[in-house]
């Protein structure tokens, strides 16, 4: 199944069992999502449901946090993540404050789906911010890396009393994979483990998981042996699992396709260091520049299979 | 006039005397206070029934009390007591009461709008009968989140009152450098709603034109836009300093809209001297009680820090 | 007719030989095409002098050629050529040309409002004589940026002339889906701004309202908002499929602005077939000789995704 | 001189040399700004200068940029940095991108002042989210904690080519320090150490900088000695003061107001491990929930002389 089967999976199953969920967002109507990743659900709930908005990404978070609050669980699909800067007021500042400030009279269990990351669409579209919200108590925020999680991820998030932010990725959506064909749910908050080794932690998240695996492979040739992580989870972040395989490799890499300056490694790391005394650490991000569509610039700024290979060997080297 | 026009008299009223009670308490912090403005928040729900929601702005005061919350809440919360319905973690700016029909402030200016049209929409779509008002102030209207906000309540006929409480002034800006227009309602044409412009100060013309509203909102007719002239008695809030000249807030003081109704409830014979002062005995009770309930009630313990968080 | 007619005739033809030589190269990516929109560009570029700048969205090739850049570096540009004027690192959607008057695209739906504003308020405070014009889609009408622009630029009295180039569909989503305005230049009118609708298949209509607004705006007497009704001949961008059936894309292309003036030109003899035929050579080469230049042109250098950070 | 007036008289001479200055903001005119920060400045320049906006943070900062591309070096005050949210599309998407999508052709010399920090204000406007910028190539970040830096940041920021955040504090306005009577500029990217210790570092920044200094004076009575790093610059970071100080110190210890998840403190603990082995670090921060305005909520959720105290102790314990 491909990945945005996936995602039109989990939500035709979720929208069938639970009238309250609900999909906003801009052409997710009989256009089907900008990645065809809403393909069908319009035929099968019809408008009322799979509503298309303007182009307001401020209010259309602020509208699915009002039905959220107010006993819907809306799915706000936010086309590109560049554009959920929009609708950071009202996710950061009411979504995510709403249950404390009230003392939870309210709750808001809205799902943001959003797509990060490069595809040659330029300086205002290719942006992963997801490190941002990791600072966001009150949220939770997720991305996949499979067809599986996809599935799974998105239906966990849909059955969660609180705001959730669902990251997918433009290169993901055609990637194929297995998905379970009986109903399951991803737990939030458990990374997954996509390959063993015992020199190196590669600990990564969403489309990177497809690079450090394939890194990975081509290293293992050259005799160095990666563990994958997948750490699917954001916030809350797993811990445990990262932290269970660095303390076998005693190596930890981590990578990620946007900026490592106060990124998802850097949190990582300190974490990690706080269990893991003398552990060795590197980190992976795009160079610190804009992403460009050009074809040489963007391959030149996000991270690739070799700047990964050449991270690994240079942090295995004693 | 109306038989109940005494009980809106009461409510502006309370709201003044509760006001005059919090601040007495400055050690409390900084407030943002209705004075001058109960007409609004009276007059508007007077027009909704229990099965509606009311949403507003930081200066909550005066919506909150004229929705019928307990003062004694009320005022446990604006001093940040676990007594509060938030347990003192929203005080100003952020209290709410979802079960007693207000979903409540939101201190980011005009950040309750799209909201509001959010809790309109599942209303509409889970069929219930209520639906939601929202007030927010003339500065709002500056925000790009109107905009939105009016265009997809248009499209979508939701069930939504936006009531601007246009005090005509944001902290020390004056409307007129502020915004545009010359009737704020006027921003709601170009997208086929009805807007109207109402003396803010007057209670009964602003409960009459939000029921008319109301009434259409309820009856599947889709939303509306009405703006209430108001004047702002105080400052911005208790801390900050205000840059009107002192002469021009005396005149402003002049046009109170509890003198007006009281003067109006007097002259047609609906009120008695007598009567307006056990009333005016009654609100000051009321808010005395209110401040020594807030007072004898506990802080919030520190373990509350992380509680509600998700 | 003015005399100058068959020169908007030849931009627009430039605009869709430009494209379709452009679509021969499908490998450098997807485009947003202006096919069918060529007419509300060079109307507007019509009334632009020199002095003037232009913003436009996403959609900027039939904008940056009306604007008279340099087709060959718009194509180098397009193609990720270090030959085009931001060295292929703009590429679609976000194309420049200051120096030429071409502030330039930016592909945020809405996002270049407020700058064009901006630069509009420098323009007034520097005393320069030029104006800022901006064009955007409906879609852009649903966000917030245009009522935020709307109301600065009224209070503030900008050079600026906003252009809704109304192609009536954003992405796949009709206007009538995501707009509840009748006519979206009424959104000017509650901020005391000048709207006007025009046909935006009509290129000397589109630069004779733009004509209007822009000497008002020069004079100093504020902004405007223009309506330019059009059709998207192709899909929202060359690489998403169309949800418009085929029969009714066949009607769209027949209102197609270039066989309009075309033909106006011809029934009223400024344009004899033979000239005719020879502007669309010209054009045809101009489309060509572009496409060559940016294809001789190098890929920036690896080392330029670091220069011009900071 | 207070830090408030430190603003006022940066403002004040740098738009007496460059008419190219204009300062834009909510009730930044004869009010003054929200804490007098901004006193005198409307009638010694005039409505033209000086502009009163309306409540509407996207347009104030992408007019500010707008008119920065276009020849104007503006000074955007966005009151709470609670509300910079509303305008990061303007400030990330535009602003910092300008310069490298025109590949220099325009440049935006914009400057955006904020008030970050919790003075009993409550969920929306007590928040600290510089990290979020330290993540966006193109921009840089400045954070005065004392009055001479905040007229001498204030005014490199008024000197530079592309666009700067500075960040002040409520908590900072009414604070009172010596500035050089002479003219002078605070160079962008340079920390400086606030005060000398050789058993521990502590990197911090704006009002937290205070704190600091307390605990330092009251860790010195019980025998340890806390050098005090005040970072000023967040974008680009001081590492080598940083590193200087840890070189010697052997233990660092990172203070922000803000979420510790992905913020100042990771960033920076993982560039001074690249640089020095071994280093010992712990981070302090905000507890992970929202800034109550409650009394003894906020008391409790942001740090504090005593967190800091005990944090030092602890990272001391061999
Ligand atoms: C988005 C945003 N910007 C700025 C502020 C700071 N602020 C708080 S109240 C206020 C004035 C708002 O004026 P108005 O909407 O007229 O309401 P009023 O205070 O007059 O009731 C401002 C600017 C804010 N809370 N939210
Ligand atoms: C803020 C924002 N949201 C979403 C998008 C994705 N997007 C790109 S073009 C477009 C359609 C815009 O429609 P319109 O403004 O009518 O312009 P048109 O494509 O018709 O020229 C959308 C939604 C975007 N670029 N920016
Ligand atoms: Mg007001
Ligand atoms: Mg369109």
């Amino acid at each position: 199944m491909f990945f945005r089967e996936a995602i039109a999976r989990a939500l035709r199953e979720e929208m069938q069992h639970d009238e309250r969920v609900l999909l906003l967002g801009q052409d997710v109507g009989s256009f089907g999502g900008s990645y065809k990743e809403l393909v069908g659900l319009h035929r099968q709930f019809g408008s009322e449901r799979v509503r298309n908005t303007p182009v307001a990404e401020a209010a259309m978070i602020g509208v699915g946090v009002g039905a959220a609050i107010a006993g819907l669980r809306p799915v706000v699909s936010i086309t590109y993540m560049d554009f959920l800067m929009l609708g950071l007021d009202p996710l950061v500042n009411y979504a995510a404050k709403v249950r404390y400030k009230t003392a939870g009279q309210l709750h808001a269990p809205l799902v943001v789906k959003t797509t990060a990351g490069a595809k040659r669409q330029g300086v205002a579209h290719s942006q992963c911010i997801e490190a941002w919200l990791m600072g966001v108590p009150g949220l939770k925020v997720v991305a996949a890396g499979t067809p599986a999680d996809a599935y799974g991820l998105l239906k966990a998030a849909l059955r969660e009393e609180g705001p959730v932010v669902f990251v997918d990725h433009k290169r993901l959506f055609p990637t194929a994979g297995d998905v379970p064909t009986g109903e399951h749910y991803t737990p939030i908050g458990r990374a997954a483990v996509r390959r063993r080794g015992s020199d190196v932690t590669i600990a990564t998240h969403s489309y990177m998981t497809l690079i450090a695996v394939e890194a990975a492979t081509r290293l293992a040739a050259e005799g160095i042996s990666c563990e994958v992580v997948d750490l699917r989870s954001l916030l809350p972040l797993d811990l445990a699992t990262v932290c269970d395989s660095a303390a076998r490799t005693r190596a930890l890499l981590t990578l990620e396709e946007g900026q490592p300056a106060c990124g998802v490694g850097a949190e990582l790391a300190f974490r990690a260091r706080e269990q893991l005394d003398g552990l060795r650490i590197a980190r992976v991000g795009a160079l610190p520049a804009p992403v460009s569509s050009n074809p040489v610039l963007e391959a030149a700024c996000i991270p690739d299979v070799e700047r990964v290979m050449h991270a690994v060997r240079h942090l295995l080297i004693p | 006039m109306k038989p109940d026009a005494v009980e809106l008299l009461r409510s502006m009223m309370l709201i003044r005397a509760f006001e005059a009670a919090l601040m007495s308490r400055p050690d409390h912090g900084f407030q943002l206070l209705s004075a001058g403005e109960e007409a609004v928040a009276v007059g508007l729900c007077a027009a909704l029934t229990a099965d509606d929601q009311l949403l507003c702005s930081g200066r909550s005061i005066g919506p909150a009390l004229a929705r019928g919350l307990d003062p004694n809440l009320v005022m446990a919360e604006l001093l940040g007591k676990s007594a509060g319905p938030c347990r003192g973690k929203a005080g100003r700016g952020h209290l709410s009461q979802p079960a007693a029909g207000f979903l409540g402030a939101h201190a980011v200016v005009g950040g309750n709008l799209s909201i509001a049209a959010g809790a309109a929409l599942a209303m509409k779509l889970q069929r219930r009968p209520g639906i939601v008002a929202c007030i927010f102030g003339d500065g709002a209207c500056g925000a790009g989140a109107l905009h939105e906000t009016l265009n997809i309540a248009a499209l979508w006929q939701l069930p939504l009152l936006l009531v601007c409480d246009n005090n005509q002034i944001s902290v020390s800006t004056p409307r007129s450098e502020a915004l545009a227009p010359q009737r704020l309602s006027d921003l709601a044409q170009p997208f086929g709603i009805p807007g109207a412009t109402v003396d803010g100060m007057d209670v009964l013309a602003v409960r009459d034109a939000a029921q008319r509203f109301a009434d259409r909102a309820r009856s599947g007719s889709g939303p509306a836009l009405l703006e209430c002239v108001s004047w702002r008695f105080a400052t911005h809030s208790t801390s900050t300093r205000d840059t009107r000249p002192a002469g021009e807030i005396e005149a402003i003081k002049a046009r109170c809209p509890i003198k007006r109704l009281t003067a109006e409830l007097e002259a047609t014979g609906h009120l008695g001297r007598h009567a307006c002062e056990q009333l005016q005995r009654d609100v000051d009770a009321a808010a005395a009680a209110a401040l020594r309930f807030a007072d004898a009630a506990p802080y919030p313990d520190v373990s509350e820090v992380l509680t509600d968080v998700y």
